[in-house]
């Protein structure tokens, strides 16, 4: 039967992690597929990421319902109730329309079974072949059979049969048989080969004769034909492209309705027939598009069509193609790095990459600074090891270059450098000089300009702007760069390393998952996406996030897969309806709170490391005297499906009210706890599994000998051999009683009962982003209150007359603003702003004053705060003062309403980042320098010949808007860089503004005439003070919501329940707040689909008696869970914000509040156990 | 109600023959550190087998009576190792967790119980090796500075 | 680049396309973004007053005469280098070519006299259907009426002449190409 | 340092002159009632009282050398919450006053609801001598001798408890009200201080005669601190070496009998069960049966080093070093030895000093991101 999910995410990146949890946490199934056979996409290779230079995935991971999800760090692995994740498995069709699409997946086998595999790695210590790394981006090598990502858990090795070399060692090697390869099913492997050629009719069962693959040559099509029908189960055919054409088209067609999945393979002549009447490449298209594989050149060698064709037996019966019935699709692909070595596009031979090795890509330089790297962190040179003290980065290499065909800018190869230059400060102890050569510093996030002043100016990173044009081979091993600088000097300077900032590119697979999507592909390769309604494909149902639509950084792909999701989410909701099934009743647990603790400790002892190192015997008769252990049973195989049904029969049988299992990889085990829990009817959470396996593993010697082996080599024989056994069953026998300690302990009551979510939503703001939010959430089904402050819906954006892209806002708005009022979910309070609100998620009471005087309470589930911003007051220049000094927006809406006539104009100049990106507004505004470009071109368009004087710092274009700018360029618009010490002056000569300024190209000073002068005045956010601390969240110094988390939570605040989006969360354009709005919705939808909203297992509660209500655990916790409730003088714990991180514990000198799971005694008992010495082995003897 | 059946270790001087091995007791917060380990003991980084790792939720819970009860219990040394400052999963867990080791490194080593016996370290999600090194430079420094005296005396 | 450094202090007078040849230029070269790519790739930059960088910003800036008094333009010797390595992809050598027309038409004596090497040189071709070094250096020196001149270029001849590089003359090849040049100018007359 | 006034003392009486100032002070609308120490029927010596009625200040004696519990555990209990009455104005000795400010920051009283008046405190004899001492049982003479001498010296054979001779703190500066002793002639006169605008308040209400200060305070305060910082070292350094290692601290403290007794009497341990009371500590017997096992011997009770270690850690940065713990040990264990050593290096380490300024938040209860960057070998 065709599994069923609500939503199919392509793609397990950072995006697509991202969207996944936010449709999972609102109870949707989803499906995550990833080509590669780890999880994390190019993430899991960053340590580090701006502008916090820390790592914080895992701060993502959901915060009510916590225990539906993996609670530890995102590296290691995700699990999710409703996420069922499928690597190195592709997205082949998708057919269907939305609501009821089928997707056939086709995921390559890795030939090791993932239930077997305990990951000991000991085929890839005898695998002989050596392959530059993916995961250390080449620098380092691996072998045919290894580990994907070190981090992730279950980390099961793969087989990478592209390179494998079929020595089958490691099939030998491999102590729990996960390695399969197939070999018994070549016998039964029938290969029918049609050939007029003789030769090759008789060499092919002698070249297979050893791989026992039965072979039936025969010399025509009808013959082989024949023997199909004779019911050979043939696996495969090869069709030789020397019978005539007719024939092998028929026999192929017949072929195929013989066995619909038989797989042909067509045998090309060699290039000289071929051209002759050129037909044999014709006919051999003709054929695969019939429904052949692949096409083999003649002649055939032996050594070289062997392993092909054993190859491709093992692809063909082992990889498999499964389709599955979804209501939405999320492309979350992402991108590849811009390979400067790549043939045809490539620019290594201008900056020695590959020849080189102190050139690297940025994404090398990354590998080289982490701890899992190829120098374990060690900034040393690749190739001779020196350490790197003087780094150079090279900012758009693959980027804003026309003849690469990438006209686009990648948004975040300058924030990257200017992390690594930290970055390799930090690690080199403040040794390191760093300088970044860039054209145009794109810093244009709220908090990057600052990012960038503290670089430049304390951690003394040199910012030059100029693109070096030759790089040499240096003295010793080192790098020569010349470069002119901006006054026009030839310099040259010698660094150890260059680090090439590469671009984004669109995915090695973009047209293979564009084809099977069905989507369109814009000129950069990339996703065509629209303007204004960014995340839509052109296929309705498919969506795109992440990086997949446009190169962005990671905030950007988080907001973008929020949106997505929440596209999809409203998709699925519309077309399945109001969601029938109720939830899954939770499961009642037994209480068992008066009993007596009888711990059950099951131990699997199957895997042969096992038994070589652990006297299990001993290891028996010490668990049983454990405390509360009641019963030690040994299960085969507890990975397994049959060995878990053992474990539960031997469970219900000892009827315990704990159970402790000692496995390996216990991430395996924990999510299926839970169907224990429901057969024993025994709550989860008096479980435990804990990881014997690795302690059995670690210690001095890591060979298989053992015990025996010691016992052999070690003379004293029976005395206490230190090496082997002894510690190794002294540690797991700890760790065991440590395990079965903290059980004992575990608190058996009941959790604090459910806070039920009052299902609607209070959205305060009503522009651009107030509206977006409001309809995202309406349209899923939740009543939404909009609350708007004016008199008249749509804010800022009602402003704006056109966009860059061409798309006409001024529609878009009124379509946004009637949908907005005709909507009934929506109930909109004008001109009324909110007096008071109280409450936790799920259960808010806000107050709302209307004009008229009239006071709304409203109980609503959840609050999204779009209070937006407005263009900052600039009253310098003359402006608002003179007629000839506009801002652009006033410039943008004269030239719609046609007040301002282009053609009559002799001269235009423009002042960029006028009193942005300083001490008192010290951010980009980002909005501003795509304005510029967006009244360049209307000017233009309406009079060539004027013309424009652009002065600026750093235009900040980043996606696809720099191909705008090179458009202004061709335009004829000339700009001139200035910086903030040599700034352009402005004075009035007979009302018209005269502009003198240095042009540091020809280091001259200039003075222009024009008639009319517009200054980019940038952003201000809404006075949002008051509201924040209506709501209890904070600000920024610039006065934006300061969002729980810049990078991992974007749209949350620190406060649970509350979200922020639009121009108040930072300066946006257009399509940044729609994006923002729609993950701030999906965010909301996620609380107000549950009924009730549970909190974790590990949750504070507070024992009333011995509080002395000194206040300390309030200050200490992180998310203000805790309050001293007034009137019934008790400290109380809001069990919904309480994330279990146990600070209040620790200041509480006498343990009043105590976390579920980790009380003192607990603890103790656990310390306990640890330090519980274990008699060694002689002892027993 | 069985009980722990242990033969007593030693009255004073350890066993004959068998050289001195350190108790380590190490409290690690379940993010960062915990992968760290786990990605040292997956990935075979010879990890010394007598530190015993107790995973808590964050480093900020750790509270100044474990370290004392472990200290007293037998450990000859306590490692406490969390996020780096900034990555913490509860956002400032670690800044308390190294106000109270810094207590405790006023109080404990004036009666005698040596400073380097509480070592107090950040280590990354991706630091498996430097997990391992730390470990088993700590354990070969508490190996070489010997048994602590709280063990053979009769208090607790 | 001897004077870089001195202030050049003008106002760009707003840009009016009469002069279509000056914009057939400009448009060359508009989408420049002052990398300096050009500059650095240029073989004779050394010698340049202007920078060429600096060049294609005075002609976007409009200011012609200055452009034309500079010696830059006259010095490329069309290796391509520059417009191989542009990453705006833009016609830099074929926009030096159009300056020296241009300068060759629109330009002071001092131009004209630069395009004298030029004219001589094609006028030699044109006659003898291939270069006949010493015609086209007597031609030359003639027409620059400077009798100092060959004594500069002596040493040079001399080195020539011993490596058997200036080729005396023979008339084989004489009138050959010309229907080619009278191909050429119907066609300048046309456009 | 505020104004100064002079409180009378009529013939030779200094009790009776401060009997006569607590009447004036309850006699002040907003003040409700008085704590002070009120001479104990039988053996003499004082404990503190509440009075209400302006003539039952007979038998109180703030001067009197006796010091059996800290009164800031009791004036939190007067002063928790919202106040419904008046001021409670309370007599204090200068620890009592910085243990109640302590106790403030944690929320336990407020000083909003209390006038603090603090006495110059020349010391006190320990709870068991404080009987034996003549001066205690109404002999006038021997009180003024004692006052005379700022508690220096030898009284009827015994000196002042080792905690007040070891006290650098013997003037309440926090209080809102100081009454000096030092370097005044009891039977003549004393001097009253105000350090705080609410001290000035009452100080001009009570309208006593202005005064001026000679510096004779100052003078004896010098020769006293001098003195107890001497006693004060010596004493560290006898502790630092009595415990420099375990077993020094198990002897230390092998006469403790887990009474907690310390605990209860500390002023600044507020907790209302401490933690080795409560269920955390309740061993189960397989436990005591494994220790046992584990160590060989195990002595019993449990947990008494491990007892005082844990104290250390709570309340060593708050620790006013006022002696209460050694008076309250029935085995007499040099309690406050250990404690008030401890607490100098805790306090020095942290730059904070108990009881010092009610805005300095104690040490454990902030946090910042970069700090002690050295724990951790530098690594931020």
């Amino acid at each position: 039967m065709k599994k069923e999910y609500g939503a199919l995410v392509v793609g397990a990146g950072i995006g697509g992690i991202r969207s996944a949890l936010d449709l999972a946490e609102t109870g949707l199934k989803v499906a995550l597929i990833d080509a590669r056979p780890s999880l994390g996409g190019i993430l899991a290779q960053l340590d580090h990421q701006f502008p916090s230079d820390h790592c914080g995935m895992c701060k993502m991971l959901p915060l009510t319902q916590r225990d539906q999800s993996s609670q530890y760090c995102l590296r290691k692995g995700l699990f999710h109730k409703n996420i069922d994740i499928y690597l190195h498995t592709e997205l082949s069709n998708l057919e269907g329309d939305p609501g009821k699409f089928q997707a056939t997946l086709s995921r390559r086998s890795t030939f090791i079974d993932s239930t077997r595999c305990v990951s000991c790695g000991l085929c890839a210590e005898v695998c002989p072949a050596r392959v530059p790394s993916e995961f250390n981006a080449g620098l380092a090598q691996r072998t045919a059979v290894y580990l994907p990502v070190p981090h992730n858990i279950p980390n099961h090795y793969v087989v990478d049969l592209d390179n494998c070399q079929r020595c089958w060692r490691c099939y030998e090697a491999c102590p729990t048989k996960a390695i399969d390869f197939k070999f018994e099913q070549r016998k039964d492997f029938h290969i029918v080969v049609a050939t007029p050629d003789e030769q090759l009719a008789q060499d092919f069962p002698l070249w297979f004769k050893d791989e026992n693959f039965p072979v039936h040559p025969t010399s025509s099509g009808e013959d082989a034909l024949k023997l199909l029908a004779e019911g050979l189960d043939c696996g495969l055919m090869l069709l030789d492209l020397d019978l005539p054409q007719a024939e092998a088209e028929r026999t192929l067609r017949r072929a195929l309705e013989l066995r619909p999945n038989l797989a042909v393979v067509l045998l090309a002549a060699p290039g000289k027939e071929r051209d002759k009447d050129g037909g044999k490449d014709k006919v051999a298209a003709a054929l695969l598009k019939l429904g052949a594989r692949e096409v083999l050149a003649k002649p055939l060698r032996q050594a070289q069509a062997v392993p092909w064709l054993d190859k491709l037996f093992m692809r063909l019966v082992s990889d498999e193609s499964f389709s599955i019935e979804v209501g939405a699709v999320i492309l979350a692909a992402g991108f590849e790095c811009y390979d400067p070595a790549a043939s045809p596009g490539g620019c290594a031979d201008l900056l020695l990459y590959g020849s080189h090795p102190g050139v690297l890509t940025s994404l090398e330089f990354e590998r080289l600074a982490s701890p899992t790297g190829p120098s374990q962190g060690l900034l040393t040179r690749p190739g001779d090891g020196k350490p790197l003290r003087r780094i150079a980065w090279l900012q758009c290499v693959g980027s804003r270059d026309v003849k690469k065909n990438a006209d686009l800018c990648s948004s975040f190869c300058c924030m990257v450098s200017i992390k690594q230059a930290l970055l390799a400060k930090r690690r080199s102890h403040d040794e390191a000089e760093t300088t970044i050569f860039y054209m145009d510093m794109r810093t244009n996030g709220r908090d990057y300009q600052r990012y960038r002043d503290e670089a430049e100016n304390e951690a003394g990173v040199r910012f030059v702007p100029a693109r070096p044009h030759t790089i040499l081979p240096g003295p010793d091993g080192d790098i020569l760069v010349q470069y002119f600088d901006y006054a026009g000097e030839l310099r040259e300077e010698v660094f150890d390393a260059l680090v090439l900032a590469v671009g984004a590119r669109p995915p090695k697979s973009m047209e293979r998952l564009a084809q099977a999507a069905g989507i369109e592909v814009n000129d950069s390769g990339f996703c065509a996406t629209k303007y204004l309604s960014p995340n839509r494909t052109s296929r309705l149902g498919v969506f795109a996030a992440g990086a997949f639509g446009e190169p962005t950084d990671i905030r950007g792909s988080l907001i973008q897969a929020g949106a997505a999701a929440m596209g999809a989410s409203r998709m699925i909701r519309v077309y399945h309806g109001p969601r029938d099934e109720t939830p899954e009743a939770e499961p009642e647990y037994t209480d068992v709170s008066r009993q007596v603790p009888r711990v059950l400790m099951a131990l699997c002892t199957s895997c042969p490391t096992l038994e070589r190192n652990v006297d299990s015997e001993l290891l028996h008769q010490r668990m049983a005297t454990l405390p509360g252990v009641v019963k030690v049973v040994d299960v085969q195989r507890a990975c397994t499906r049959e060995g878990w049904e053992a474990l539960r029969q031997e469970a219900e049988l000892a009827a315990p009210n704990r159970v402790l299992i000692g496995a390996c990889l216990p991430y395996v085990h924990v999510p299926r706890l839970r169907e224990l829990g429901e057969a024993l009817k025994l709550n989860p959470a008096l479980m435990d599994v804990v990881d014997i396996h690795t302690a059995s593993f670690s210690g001095r010697d890591t060979s298989f000998g053992g015990h025996a082996a010691c016992l052999a080599s070690c003379a004293t024989g029976a005395g206490a051999c230190d090496c082997g056994e002894g510690a190794r069953t002294n540690e797991m026998g700890s760790l065991l009683a440590m395990a079965a300690a903290k059980l004992l302990g575990a608190d058996p009551s009941t959790l604090p009962q459910a806070t039920p979510v009052s299902p609607q939503a209070l959205v305060v703001g009503g522009g651009l982003a107030g509206m977006t939010a409001a309809m995202g959430i309406a349209d899923q089904g939740f009543k939404v209150v909009l609350v708007e402050e004016a008199e008249h819906l749509g804010g800022q954006a009602m402003n704006l007359r056109y966009t860059l892209e061409g798309d006409d806002p001024v529609r878009f708005m009124e379509d946004l603003v009637e949908q907005v009022e005709k909507n009934p979910n929506i109930r909109v309070l004008k001109d009324s702003r909110v007096v008071l609100s109280r409450g936790k998620a799920g259960r808010f009471v806000t107050v709302v004053a209307t004009g008229e005087g009239m006071a709304h309470t409203l109980h609503h589930g959840a609050t999204i705060l779009a209070t937006g911003g407005h263009e900052a007051k600039v009253y310098e220049y003359g402006n608002r003062v003179r007629k000839c000094v506009l801002t652009q927006l006033e410039l943008e809406q004269r030239l719609a309403a046609g007040s301002v006539d282009a053609s009559s104009l002799s001269g235009v100049a423009m002042i960029q980042c006028w009193r942005s990106r300083e001490e008192s507004r010290n951010y980009c505004s980002r909005v501003c320098c795509q304005g510029a470009l967006k009244n360049i071109l209307m000017l233009k368009k309406r009079n060539p010949g004027l013309p424009v004087y652009v002065f600026y710092r750093d235009i900040m274009t980043t996606g696809f808007a720099e191909h705008y700018y090179t458009e202004a360029r061709r335009s004829g618009a000339i700009f001139i860089r200035y910086t903030p010490d040599s700034r352009p002056q402005v004075d009035f000569k007979d009302d018209k503004p005269v502009i003198t300024a240095l042009d540091p190209v020809l280091g001259a000073q200039i003075e222009l005439h024009p008639d009319l002068l517009v200054l980019s005045s940038g952003v201000e956010p809404g006075d949002a003070a008051e509201i924040a601390d209506l709501f209890g969240v904070g600000l920024t110094s610039d006065g934006f919501f300061q969002e729980a988390e810049s990078k991992w939570r974007p749209v949350d605040f620190l406060k649970h329940g509350i979200f922020a989006c639009g121009l108040a969360l930072g300066p946006a354009t257009m399509r940044d707040s729609l994006l923002s709005a729609k993950a701030a919705a999906q965010r909301v939808v996620r609380i107000l689909s549950e009924k009730q909203l549970s909190c974790g297992n590990v949750v504070a509660e507070v024992r009333d008696t011995l509080c002395s209500r000194c206040g300390r655990c309030i200050s200490v916790c992180p998310y203000g869970a805790r309050a001293l409730d007034l009137d019934r003088d008790k400290i109380v714990v809001d069990e919904l914000l309480c994330q279990g991180c146990g600070s209040c514990m620790a200041a509480c000198p006498n343990s009043a509040t105590v976390l579920r799971g980790f009380h003192d005694e607990q603890v103790m008992a656990v310390i306990d156990a640890a330090l519980a010495v274990q008699p060694s082995a002689a002892a027993r003897l | 109600m069985q009980e722990l059946i242990m033969t007593p270790q030693m009255q004073g001087e350890p066993m004959p023959g068998a050289a001195f091995e350190p108790a380590i007791v190490a409290f690690v917060c379940n993010w960062c550190t915990y992968t760290a380990a786990d990605l040292a003991g997956t990935s075979r980084m010879v990890q010394s087998p007598n530190v015993r790792l107790v995973r808590m939720m964050c480093t900020g819970m750790v509270d100044p009576k474990y370290i004392i009860k472990a200290l007293l219990g037998g450990a000859d040394a306590v490692l406490i190792s969390g996020c780096h400052p900034g990555d913490c999963h509860y956002i400032n867990g670690n800044y308390k967790a190294r106000r109270r080791v810094k207590l405790l490194m006023e109080i404990l080593p004036r009666f005698g119980i040596d400073s380097r016996r509480i070592k107090l370290t950040w280590v990354g999600a991706s630091e498996g090796n430097e997990f391992a090194a730390t470990v088993n430079r700590f354990a070969a420094e508490i190996k070489e500075l010997g048994p602590i005296d709280t063990r053979s005396l009769p208090l607790l | 680049m001897k004077n870089m450094h001195t202030p050049i202090a003008f106002t760009p007078a707003p840009l009016v396309f009469q002069d279509e040849a000056l914009a057939e230029i400009q448009s060359m070269v508009r989408a420049c973004m002052q990398c300096g790519t050009c500059t650095a790739s240029c073989p004779n930059s050394f010698a340049m007053d202007l920078a060429p960088r600096q060049m294609w910003r005075m002609l976007l800036f409009g200011l012609k005469q200055e452009v034309l008094e500079s010696r830059t333009f006259w010095l490329c010797s069309s290796c391509y280098s520059c417009t191989l390595r542009c990453p705006r992809g833009l016609p830099l050598t074929a926009a030096m070519a159009a300056l020296k027309r241009l300068a060759a038409a629109e330009g002071d004596a001092v131009n004209r006299k630069k395009a004298l090497f030029y004219q001589e040189f094609m006028q030699n071709v044109e006659q003898n259907g291939r270069i006949q070094e010493m015609g086209f250096m007597c031609h030359y020196f003639l027409a620059m009426h400077d009798p100092l001149l060959p004594l500069e270029y002596g040493p040079l001849g001399l080195k020539l002449l011993a490596k058997g590089k200036l080729h005396l003359g023979d008339s084989t090849q004489r009138g050959r190409l010309g229907p080619l040049f009278a191909k050429v100018r119907s066609m300048e007359e046309a456009s | 340092m505020g104004s100064i006034a002079r409180i009378e003392v009529t013939d030779g009486n200094p009790v009776a002159a401060l009997q006569g100032f607590c009447a004036r002070l309850l006699a002040d609308g907003e003040i409700s009632a008085v704590l002070a120490p009120r001479r104990l029927p039988g053996n003499g010596g004082t404990m503190p009282a509440l009075v209400a009625d302006p003539e039952q200040f007979h038998d109180v004696d703030p001067l009197a050398p006796s010091f059996r519990l800290s009164a800031a555990r009791m004036l939190t209990r007067l002063t928790r919450g919202a106040d419904e009455g008046g001021l409670v104005a309370a007599l204090l000795r200068p620890c009592e006053v910085r243990a109640f400010i302590e106790l403030c920051k944690l929320n336990q009283g407020s000083l909003e609801n209390t006038l603090l008046v603090s006495l110059d405190c020349p010391g006190a004899f320990t709870n068991a001598d404080t009987g034996r001492f003549s001066g205690n049982r109404g002999n006038a003479e021997a009180l003024l001798g004692f006052l005379r001498a700022d508690g220096r010296g030898d009284f009827d054979g015994m000196q002042i408890a080792r905690a007040c001779r070891t006290c650098e703190h013997p003037t309440g500066a926090e209080a809102d009200l100081s009454i000096c002793l030092f370097g005044q002639d009891p039977a003549k006169g004393l001097l009253l201080m105000a350090n705080t605008p609410r001290g000035e308040g009452f100080m001009t209400r009570l309208g006593l005669p202005e005064a001026s200060d000679d510096g004779a305070r100052a003078k004896a305060l010098d020769v006293l601190l001098t003195e107890r910082r001497a006693a004060q070292e010596q004493m560290f350094a006898e502790t630092t070496a009595a415990t420099s290692d375990m077993s020094g601290l198990s002897t230390f403290l092998s006469a403790c009998v887990n009474c907690y007794n310390c605990r209860t009497a500390c002023p600044v341990c507020y907790c209302k069960e401490c933690v080795f009371l409560t269920d955390v500590f309740e061993h189960k017997p397989w436990q005591y049966m494994s220790w046992a096992r584990q160590r060989g011997a195990l002595k019993m009770p449990t947990d008494t080093v491990f007892f005082h270690l844990t104290r250390l850690a709570h309340m060593s940065t708050a620790c006013v070093g006022c002696g209460q713990c050694s008076n309250a040990c029935p085995n007499d264990v040099p309690v406050m030895e250990l404690f008030k050593t401890i607490a100098a290096s805790t306090q020095k380490a942290f730059d904070y000093e108990a009881g010092r300024d009610p805005g300095e938040a104690p040490p454990l209860s902030v946090f910042r991101e970069h700090e002690f960057t050295e724990l951790t070998g530098g690594l931020d």
